[in-house]
């Protein structure tokens, strides 16, 4: 078993890490949908925004100046986003406001295509992170290491927020009955500011660490990572925090498992690494069909 | 104000329409050449390169001198977007906007993919980099300037068990794509024929994760990391490979030869060796005036992708509007369907060899392949010794 | 009463008659590689498929994702289908593999088992995923269509889907031939003609007992089932239909297209049919097909220039470099989402007094802006 | 008289909350009977169990004296039971249609919260209720070869909704109509399913006095001419009194009082249950 995990250790190693990524991008969709239950399709376009903003920025600036602004910038870009795009929709049916998240993402995505020509931005190398390190026979980067701390940090970070700050509560009474904490005078619009602002936040931590594995940014890079983050939130149970953060952990290390498989199941190639995408959709499709609100979504009853 | 808007949109799209649909008076003395390259997606840094060298040659040489009358040249971009769907439709606008004959694409997928749409329209298109066979077999409007890819992937094979001294490879292609599944294909017929082993995979679109193919590739034993794919699956190869330790050379064939894979692998732990149509050098005089024409403006250089070195595309492309001018000169026309029959007998000396096609299907009858070895200090190309083949 | 009905009918059938007519006049006369008919082909061909996703989306209230992944199915059946023979044995397509299929249809055969076969597909995926609610259902149609993708690439079925390579040489439009001779049939007027009888038989279901079971179903599912409507067995028939139509205009793209690859059929393709439901307005089958023409023609004809160096007759190659035409549509696109919520005609259908009636409002509001 | 539904023991559990506890009743043929209780007594959790939209926990439901809702307590449900008579049923096949099922064998019901079909017109509204005894299949349907079909569905809509006055509102919109309309309808677009039991959720609420008066007489009209059995859930006293042949009580799930309007009217639980019993009593 020990030499069994031992031999395939840079799989799960990998595995982790991508799963800590899609894990911080997951939260910024369940977040949404908890308070607005409006799949933000944009999210992972916002994670390629934040990609290329460092790109750019960090061609002039040093890392202690653009780390920041781009952080800054990318909490900028979800508030604008939510402004624009969602709130006028408010009241419209949620279909509008769905197709209103694939019209951003769309826009998103033929910006960067345009400002950046269609060519792959090659990721600067943020110092420390992108070093090369030896763990028990396997040789992976620092920010592969890194990824499941941060994430694991950020996260209790993100539930003592939500659960002691007054902010925290506002979010979660507007999740459970949004016209109720309404009319409690919770200052709805201020509240889903916030949410987005966070999920951006964590959006842009994300894309640090994941770009500084993978290296270079296209205009579609987000649109995978983002489609697997919002997977691995319905796989939890949508709106819920810990089910994402478990979730995107689950399917980072399966399909990591997968494209191994050859390797790791000693069985031939026949294509097992065709799979690594729709194996994500398969594994939520049968979890949904068993238990239709994800791992820890909350049933909801219809009242006739 | 709603309903004011309205009419605004409504007045734009007609005017969109007038403009779009009278495409303005024909001027008998233009001649149009098509260029039917991706500028986004996948290929997109290949082919701004390969037009790059078009465009080169067009600026060099504006006119083209047909029967007794000087034509003007106008090249008609169309973007395929790398993009198999996309690709019939920007091959109908080429054939739309009255070209006649067309270059293109680097990609060997969109190339197939274009091609029923010029034959419908009989105009004849000029592959430049397209290796895969398909593009040109069976059909009489589709030629090609570059060798193909049973040949390249014959001369990688023998490389990898002659000069490398490989028993099993791995090699990796991207799932759906005709140019490195095609190579790929050709390689493993050779490799296994000369007694080696391989171990095969693919990867989807899209897929930006390569760490468990490269340990894939460490985990089963292979000695050369075999994987012809897009420059921008590339870059990413080369920086996993590099932090996950990939310990082996990689072997690549003609996309590779670009400078985005020199910018990616400099300074990094990777043995790189790609084969390809033309090392910068082997004609100085071309070298200099380019990098010259490169350096004279932000965008061309932005194309040529940050930096003035010479991708072999470039000069393919260069070649190819030679190619076509030739074409259109012993034709004697700019009807597409002359120019389709003179193909056939069109001869030139370009900078990348003697340029002749075959009388089967239209492809170059090319016998040399370069071979070049990334120099991860300097950040250029070493040039191997050439592989000519009889 | 009766009367008006009759009268409405009778406009719709010679404005019917019109287009098509029209069809035939500009195929007799424009060159036949003139852009206009790409655009008139691809137009008619999204207007299916969108009319389809209406169905589903529009009138059943399910919120469905999987178009994408039915018209790979149809794509793929109707390819598989028509190759001929001699070319599936000879390794002109089928160049890594060896064809296990020995027999090739027409035409018409291979749409209606391209229709079929999505038809299928879609009973077996309906069973387990139409129990699902909303966005569940979404994501859920979403992921099997990302999965038919992958099986449809996977190495193993080679010998019948040629791996994840391109198909092509199957009875594309430029093959295609009048029923029993070699006369060419008239591309543009095929497509026309297979995609407006599918859009008939959807509009007499939607109009039908059936159809308006299913909105009955979109309005409320508690009050439809205390009416004997049978929820599973409806959402299921509405899913099954809405996917064979899927099926035949995944066959006519392949035919439109001359190649097809598993590989285009992605998410962003059942995105850009919902974006042209929701352009078009959710409910309104002439919505549908008047935001499909538009929708194509403008991405593929009007703002092409802005792409290639000069729009309007300005020139400014710096500024209009590929990737702006995308730009300007996406911002059209916002523009009309944020603007239009509704889409163009919210879930009225268009009508000979309807249309009567805005322009008339049009005048009245010119007349105001003149005089203002 | 025979029963026409008869409920034996069903028992609804949520969790742990006892929604329906332990309730028999029966309506027998032509009757009006009536369910009444404070708030939240389950009355209309227990319309629910009927029409199929709750599976009951426990008990059994016969229809014209044929079982149709069986169940018993099963899975963890089976060990968290507060109920009576867990083991009355445990041999009995499981038996929980859907509801359209238990509308196709004739039973009808209205919402509480007016449910019609919002984007259709009042037509509409009761012709796509005609699906349900409709014979064509989808094929016949839509190639119009079932036109003879269609055309009489279409008539029949005419003639109900001229019996019930809504012809004139006849091409509005459903939602349009003023709220005793829209009640109305929704009895009209139950009765187009041709039911032989009707369930009234309420049918009184929001009404005026007069509207109330009306919509007694118009109950007592329908169950005439339809030959209907009607079993009602409504809180107008005076409605209830005046229509119902028998009165059934539920306070807290379970059943307090059965009887006559007038044995209710002077049943001391009865009274308890409305006004509340004092602390030191």
């Amino acid at each position: 078993m020990v030499e069994f995990f031992h031999h395939n250790l840079s799989y799960f190693l990998s595995g982790i890490s991508v799963g800590g990524q899609y894990a911080l991008i997951a939260i910024g969709y369940t977040m949404v949908y908890g308070i607005l239950r409006l799949i933000n399709f944009a999210h992972g376009d916002v994670f390629m925004c934040a990609g290329l903003m460092m790109v750019y920025l960090s061609a002039s600036l040093p890392f202690v100046i653009s780390v920041p602004l781009v952080l800054v910038l990318t909490v900028v870009l979800g508030f604008i986003i939510e402004r624009v795009a969602y709130r006028p929709l408010r009241s419209a049916p949620r279909m509008s406001v769905m197709i209103s998240a694939i019209g951003v993402s769309y826009l998103l995505q033929n910006a960067a295509l345009y400002f950046t020509g269609g060519l792959a931005k090659v990721y600067p190398e943020i110092p420390f992170l992108s070093s090369s390190v030896t763990i028990w026979g396997a040789t992976t980067r620092v920010v592969t290491i890194v990824t499941p701390f941060l994430t694991v940090i950020l996260v209790v970070l993100l539930s003592l927020l939500i659960k002691h700050t007054k902010i925290g509560m506002a979010m979660r009474a507007v999740s459970r009955d949004f016209e109720t904490s309404q009319l409690m005078g919770i200052k709805i619009n201020r509240v889903i500011s916030i949410t987005f602002m966070i999920g951006s936040l964590l959006a842009a931590v994300a894309s640090f660490l994941y770009f500084t594995n993978y290296a270079s940014v296209t205009p579609s890079s987000g649109a995978m990572p983002g489609l697997k983050a919002f997977v691995a939130a319905v796989f939890g149970g949508i709106g819920s925090i810990p089910g994402a953060v478990i979730g995107a952990f689950i399917i980072g290390i399966c399909e990591n498992i997968i494209k191994g498989g050859a390797s790791i199941f000693g069985i031939p190639g026949s294509g097992w690494t065709t799979f690594s995408d729709a194996f994500t959709f398969a594994f939520l499709i049968v979890v949904l069909v068993v238990k239709p609100t994800g791992l820890f979504g909350e049933k909801s009853v219809d009242k006739v | 104000m709603k309903k004011g808007f309205l009419v605004f949109l409504v007045a734009l799209m007609s005017s969109f329409m007038l403009f779009a649909g009278g495409a303005g008076e024909e001027d008998s003395t233009v001649v149009k050449i098509g260029v039917f390259e991706p500028a986004s997606g996948d290929n997109g840094a290949g082919g701004k390169q390969e037009t790059l060298g078009i465009q080169y040659a067009n600026y060099l040489t504006p006119t083209v001198t047909i029967g007794d009358t000087e034509y003007t040249v106008e090249l008609v971009m169309a973007d395929n977007e790398s993009s198999n769907d996309r690709a019939a439709t920007a091959a109908a606008t080429l054939v739309n906007a009255d070209c006649s004959v067309v270059l293109g694409s680097y990609g060997s997928g969109v190339s197939i993919a274009g091609s029923d749409t010029f034959r419908i329209a009989g105009v004849p298109a000029i592959g430049i980099t397209c290796t895969n066979p398909q593009v040109t077999e069976g059909n009489t409007h589709y030629f090609r300037i570059c060798y193909l890819d049973p040949f390249q992937g014959t001369v990688l094979a023998n490389y990898a068990y002659d000069t490398l001294g490989a028993r099993k490879v791995y090699c990796l292609a991207k799932l759906g794509d005709d140019y490195s599944g095609g190579l790929v294909n050709y390689f493993i017929e050779r490799f296994k024929s000369l007694g080696g082993e391989v171990v095969s995979e693919t990867f989807p679109e899209g897929n930006s994760d390569f760490t468990s193919y490269i340990a894939n590739a460490k985990n089963s034993g292979c000695e050369v990391f075999f994987s012809p794919v897009s420059t921008e699956a590339a870059q990413l190869i080369i920086n996993q490979a590099d932090s996950q330790g990939l310990g082996m050379p990689i072997l690549a064939g003609d996309t590779w030869d670009s400078n985005v894979i020199l910018q990616a692998a400099k300074g990094k732990n990777v043995d790189i060796t790609v084969t390809t149509f033309y090392p910068e050098g082997a004609d100085p005089e071309f070298d200099a005036a380019f990098k010259e024409w490169v350096n004279a403006d932000s965008t061309r250089l932005a194309n040529n992708g940050g930096d003035d070195t010479i991708s072999a595309v470039t000069a393919m492309g260069y070649d190819a509007y030679y190619f076509a001018l030739q074409a259109l000169q012993n034709a004697g026309s700019k009807d597409p369907a002359d120019v389709m029959e003179a193909l056939w007998t069109t001869e030139i000396d370009g900078v990348t060899g003697h340029i002749a096609l075959d009388d089967v299907n239209g492809d170059a009858i090319r016998n040399t392949v370069y071979v070049k070895h990334a120099n991860t200090e300097t950040g250029g190309w070493d040039a191997l010794p050439a592989v000519v083949v009889d | 009463m009766n009367r008006e009905k009759r009268n409405h009918l009778i406009r719709l059938f010679v404005a019917i008659a019109a287009v098509y007519l029209a069809v035939i006049i500009l195929e007799m006369t424009l060159r036949p590689t003139s852009i206009l008919f790409t655009v008139l082909r691809k137009g008619a061909i999204y207007s299916l498929v969108a009319v389809s996703m209406n169905l589903l989306n529009g009138f059943t209230g399910l919120f469905s994702l999987g178009q994408a992944g039915f018209m790979l199915l149809g794509a793929y059946t109707y390819a598989i289908f028509t190759i001929p023979a001699d070319v599936k044995a000879s390794d002109r397509v089928y160049r890594y593999y060896d064809c296990i299929i020995g027999f090739d249809t027409g035409a018409l055969a291979g749409l209606i088992a391209a229709g079929l076969v999505a038809a299928l597909f879609a009973f077996l995926i309906g069973l387990p995923v139409l129990r699902l609610k909303s966005d569940y259902l979404a994501i859920a149609t979403l992921g099997f269509a990302e999965i038919i993708r992958a099986i449809f690439q996977w190495d193993v079925l080679g010998p019948v889907t040629n791996g994840a390579n391109l198909l092509r040489e199957y009875k594309d439009l430029s093959r295609i031939t009048l029923p029993f001779t070699d006369i060419p049939f008239p591309p543009t007027l095929f497509v026309f003609i297979v995609a407006g009888i599918s859009i008939l038989l959807i509009v007499l279901l939607i109009n039908s007992s059936y159809g308006r079971a299913f909105k009955a179903i979109r309005d409320d599912e508690t009050a439809a089932e205390a009416m004997g409507i049978n929820l599973f067995r409806h959402k299921e028939l509405a899913f099954v239909i809405s996917s064979f139509f899927a099926g035949v205009s995944g066959a006519l793209l392949a035919a439109f297209q001359y190649t097809v690859q598993a590989q285009q059929f992605e998410s962003m393709m059942t995105y850009e049919i919902l974006l042209i439901v929701v352009i078009g307005g959710i409910g309104s089958i002439s919505g549908s097909c008047i935001a499909s023409f538009l929708y194509i023609a403008l991405s593929e004809w009007w703002l092409r220039g802005l792409d290639m160096g000069k729009f309007l007759g300005i020139a400014a190659p710096d500024l209009f470099r590929s990737g702006f035409r995308k730009l300007v549509f996406s911002v059209i696109i916002m523009i009309i989402v944020l603007f239009f919520s509704r889409g163009i005609m919210g879930d009225k259908e268009l009508s000979y007094a309807r249309f009567i009636s805005w322009i008339k409002g049009f005048g009245k509001k010119k007349k105001k802006g003149a005089a203002a | 008289m025979n029963d026409i539904l008869q409920l034996e023991n069903v028992t609804m559990q949520f969790g742990g909350v006892v929604a329906v506890n332990n309730l028999s009743m029966h309506v027998g043929e032509g009757e009006i009977v009536a369910l009444i209780g404070p708030n939240g007594a389950g009355k209309t959790t227990a319309f629910n169990c009927i029409t199929g939209v709750y599976e009951p926990t426990n008990g059994r439901i016969l229809y014209k004296g044929k079982p149709v809702i069986v169940n018993h307590p099963s899975g963890k449900m089976k060990r968290n039971y507060a109920g009576l008579c867990a083991n009355d049923y445990a041999e009995e096949r499981v038996l929980s249609p859907t509801p359209d099922e238990i509308t196709k064998m004739g039973i009808a019901r209205t919402f509480q919260n007016i449910r019609l079909f919002k984007s259709m017109t009042v037509f509409e509204n009761v012709l796509t209720a005609m699906h349900v005894r409709a014979k064509a299949n989808v094929f016949s349907s839509v190639f119009r070869l079932s036109w003879k079909e269609e055309r009489k569905m279409a008539e029949d809509t005419e003639k109900l909704l001229a019996e019930q006055g809504l012809l004139a509102h006849r091409d509005d919109r459903a939602t349009s109509l003023p709220y005793g309309l829209q009640r109305r309808l929704e009895i009209a677009r139950a009765l187009a399913t041709r039911p032989s039991l009707l369930l009234l959720d309420e049918p009184a609420a929001g009404m005026n006095p007069q509207e109330t008066q009306e919509l007694a007489q118009f109950i007592r009209e329908i169950k005439e001419k339809y030959k209907l059995t009607v079993l009602m859930i409504e809180h107008h006293m005076d409605l209830v009194m005046r229509i119902s042949d028998r009165i059934y009580v539920l306070d807290f799930g379970s059943l307090i009082a059965e009887g006559t309007p007038e044995e209710i009217q002077n049943d001391q639980r009865v009274i308890d249950a409305y006004l509340g019993v004092a602390e030191d009593v």
